[in-house]
């Protein structure tokens, strides 16, 4: 049995069903995400992990125990909020030592640990600051070195990155996870961020409407997305319609070219399906292995940094590429007329 | 930015001619209780009469029990509201402004009517009794502050997130109310207690009408009686107010955390 | 949460138990000036009696002009206060606070001393004078719920941006205060202005002490020598007061865009 | 002369010197983003075009015409704001209508303005509802509309984007780049957010301190910084140490190998330079035209979606690489020994 495992956990607020028929498994030292839009019900398995909300049905074990009964209190589960959550009458050492004294740990051990808490967060020397006089950054690395403090078996994150600044929110996902690996500690993490759930997840479980509708790591999530939800909500795709030529062979016609997939296609004959790309699997020009090239007009440019967002108007639809940054080469202009060529085996089948 | 600091010094002026000017023509009136020359005459006179003293000290004790009462009554009500029941807020806020729209003629004549000597409670029957009663009344004209003052203070945080968070690390209900509850509230408690101090001082309606030794009724019948000592006995009043909201200034500069709130 | 609804109920009802006890008992009283069975007799002779529609009268129309001065004197002030001053915020809002902590007796015995026949400015000399001071004082003595609530008011908007997206968008002071503060103090400055009626319907010692003919020393000259009128009177005084509070919901309820704020 | 041109604009508030010597000349239509981190003076600066502030010295001519001394609201300028700022009271076509009625519009001709600003912005059905009962990215369309239902010479966008959700984020501001094009507006944005001054803009003006450090297209500030602020804040760049050859001929010498950049050295023979990277130049591996090879250890893995951002050790110190993800081959694993390849024409000299 897996070190916390969730089961057939089910919630309704009033008449919403908030969470349905919730499934985990989490091993120990494992960082899961839950990402999903506001509303798919990620916080409320995460308030009842930590015991604020008590579930209509279904278990959670912790160590093979049951703790859906039990206090939030006595569960030695590490919360770090959205809100900091810091106490503001007590300085920075105070708050990270505020459950060491709860509890009883002595004084001296206390506060050693305290320092070995602010060392870890890279604060040394902020103990006797107030959490007014930090900065956002600072007060939700003190939030998390009081969860940690205490030596919980699970930490919860709830959002912990959502009211930061866009730079600080990157280096700060870094540091959490760096923290996380170091120390080991079983971490769920909820975001509707797919870029933080991508960048430092184990595994991820995509949520919508209470249901988990793919459970995988980044990897798979993002590359073989088994609903239309998933491959929509995490990253960015592009749809062609194609009709099918020969379903067992899984060959199919976008823009009088046929494309051979490398699975069948669950449609007949002539009828109408959905490839999927995403905007690196196309490429400007032709490309190593790229078997399919369509002609196409530039119709947006978008300059990100290290990547050019080209949105592209071919095959009777407009379809987003990415393509990187070069100082020698200028990008392209609206108006262009340019060919694009990906593979087949890129291409992602969604069903209807 | 210029003009608008001249306008501002222009209205902060007249604003404290607005409150000032009567105070001090009242302070100059009470030094002229020597013919000819500035004295503290009426002062001592005041300061020596038995009657002051008494009434002085039994207002400031009704006070006290009706501070005590009130925080008793309202910390718990406002923290349990805010976390279990946000819903309920604007109904609680209504009736903690029920006393301001009730005059206090209304409040004695119904406690009056309920509690006299036939009744089933008779609480007017003896001083004890009414000295309860009028503890009653006048956390009643308090409540509105008393329960504003707090509500403020606990809005400044975030008490359920806190909660919660203390919740996580172990805390149960009472270290969370003594050691993070109460610590944020204080300052609102006290400009609470302060207020509510000012109010039981100076109120007669209650006082008078439940016929009790207290300080307001003193004043109004030094008013109708004597001369100099009535002004004498406002700069008095006025002087303990003042003393007792610029402690509640200091604790509040004093406790650094809430520095940040000021801001 | 099915225990913190019980909670909540018996929280209710006690609430509503302390403050409509007396009211209910009060009205009971009242209708028993027939001896054996319950009469409107009490309310019958309060309405007839000449002196209380003089004194209300006198009163609501003082109320009224008091609201229209406050109004006047508050809404700029905190708009500009907001707007160009947020430094001095918290020391407006002290002085504010200040009539709170002046007992209205020091108030009256100020204005007497100040303003009496032989002064400077001898207002106490008339009637209408007398009436102008009377006034000042009511306006004193509302102004930190006046000011409060249209404190309260604004801070539900953001002035400062949106005075400055009306001003890039062609609009003068006047436009300003016009069709956007005022519109979203509405509600505010009515929930003062009833404060405000409350307070002046029901006060009693500046009107005493000025001696002017107004309502609240009327009620406690008729609780002092009749047996049921005053209940009758103070059951008057709160359906008054009660009606103006359901209308302001009333106003509330009906102005959608305060929806928003209520949530 | 340029159609809004800022000339020697001096700020102070206090002590504190907000603005310094700032100059700027905008074209007719250009789309202009001041960017900078906070209190670098961007947000005073379009203040002071707005009018709501007045410069200490210097002019802000518009068409030719030194508005210093107008207030606000004769400007003929329009400004949206971070907090929408849409008055409460007002129905959204009422909001949008509101400098037509200041103005004097007459009704008729106003109505057809509101709704066609509407359209606009795609909201064409939501002229009766009140602000409150539409979300975020709505409000600040609208908050657009009434910006530009009076015409206005000049957009000031002061950070519109900062209060949305991060998929919001990215929707609109392709939509406001459109609009603004559509319209020919001349715009100028501020933000502190580099990739979406990158994406939007015509040109950047990168503020630091009060001071325009670089003025420039997106690509000539993220390919060629000329200050070393400027490539720090703007995107991401990795520092290689290298001991100066031979300074003229541009050779120098990292982790033993000889790499010969297009242009002259400043420093002296043996002296020390630092080779800046962006994180696209570097290749896993040799590729075409990146002459120059350095062994790596793989230090961490950050799988953002198209892109895997890989930190690798290398040359004495840690680099970032992007390399786009591919369905057929898993991101390397942290520990692994590879080699990163990059062009001595992507190397972006700093001086010290």
């Amino acid at each position: 049995m897996a070190f916390l495992e969730i089961a057939r956990l089910e919630k309704s607020f009033g008449p919403l069903r908030v969470v349905r028929d919730f499934n985990l498994s989490v091993e120990q030292g494992e960082f899961i995400s839950l990402l999903g839009p506001s509303g798919c019900g990620k916080t409320t398995v995460l308030r009842m992990v930590a015991g604020f909300e008590t579930p209509d049905s279904g278990a959670i074990q912790i160590e093979g125990r049951n703790v859906v009964r039990q206090r939030p209190n006595a569960r030695k589960i590490g919360m770090v909020f959205q809100a900091y959550a810091l106490f503001p009458n007590l300085t920075v050492a105070q708050n990270v030592g505020f459950g060491l004294k709860v509890a009883g740990v002595p004084r001296r051990e206390a506060e050693e640990r305290v320092a070995e808490m602010l060392a870890l967060i890279g604060l040394p020397d902020l103990g006797a600051r107030y959490p007014f006089q930090l900065s956002g950054g600072q007060q939700q690395r003190v939030a998390l070195a009081r969860a940690l403090a205490v030596r919980p078996r699970v930490l919860l994150l709830d959002e912990p990155l959502s009211a930061l600044d866009a730079k600080i929110r990157v280096s700060l996902r870094t540091e959490i996870r760096t923290i996380q690996q170091r120390l080991g500690i079983t971490t769920i993490f909820v975001t509707h961020d797919q870029e933080e759930a991508l960048s430092m997840s184990d595994r991820i479980v995509v949520m919508n409407g209470g249901i988990a509708e793919q459970v995988g790591t980044p990897f798979e999530i993002y590359n073989q997305p088994t609903t239309k939800f998933v491959a929509n909500f995490v990253g960015t795709i592009s749809t062609l319609v194609a009709e099918v030529e020969d379903p067992a062979g899984g060959a199919v016609r976008v823009a009088g070219q046929t494309i051979r997939l490398p699975r069948p296609v669950e449609a007949p004959r002539g009828g109408r399906i959905g490839l999927a790309l995403r905007p690196e699997a196309l490429h400007l020009g032709a490309g190593d292995g790229r078997d399919t090239m369509l002609p196409a007009t530039i119709a947006d440019v978008q300059f990100l940094g290290s990547v050019i967002r080209l949105q592209l108007h071919t095959g009777g639809t407009t379809v987003a590429l990415d393509t990187f940054n070069r100082p020698d080469m200028p990008p392209p202009r609206v108006g262009e007329h340019t060919q694009v060529s990906f593979a087949a085996r890129d291409v992602i089948v969604l069903d209807s | 930015m210029r003009s608008a600091k001249i306008w501002s010094w222009i209205a902060f002026a007249a604003g404290m001619l607005y409150f000032f000017l009567p105070l001090i023509g009242m302070f100059e009136f009470s030094l002229r209780a020597r013919r000819g020359e500035y004295s503290f005459d009426a002062y001592a006179s005041v300061l020596g009469d038995p009657q002051f003293r008494a009434t002085f000290g039994y207002s400031v004790l009704m006070a006290l029990f009706t501070i005590i009462f009130g925080i008793l009554l309202v910390v718990p009500t406002v923290f349990w509201v805010r976390l279990k029941l946000p819903r309920w807020r604007p109904v609680i806020e209504f009736i903690t402004l029920l006393p301001l729209v009730i005059p206090p003629i209304v409040i004695v004549f119904g406690y009056i009517r309920l509690y006299n000597t036939s009744s089933w409670l008779p609480l007017t029957g003896t001083a004890m009794g009414t000295n309860l009663l009028l503890m009653f009344g006048y956390t009643m004209l308090a409540l509105p502050y008393m329960y504003r003052a707090v509500d403020t203070g606990l809005r400044t945080i975030d008490v359920q997130t806190l909660t919660e968070a203390a919740q996580s690390l172990g805390a149960g209900w009472i270290t969370i109310l003594a050691r993070l509850i109460l610590p944020n509230v204080l300052v609102a408690v006290l400009s609470g207690a302060f207020l509510t101090f000012a109010i039981v001082i100076g109120e007669f309606v209650l006082a008078a009408l439940l016929n009790r030794p207290a300080f307001g009724p003193y004043m109004v019948w030094m008013g109708a009686n004597k001369a100099y000592e009535p002004a004498a006995l406002a700069v008095i009043a006025f002087v303990v107010t003042w003393a007792c909201m610029a402690l509640i200034q200091l604790v509040t500069r004093l406790s650094a955390h809430t520095r940040a709130q000021q801001r």
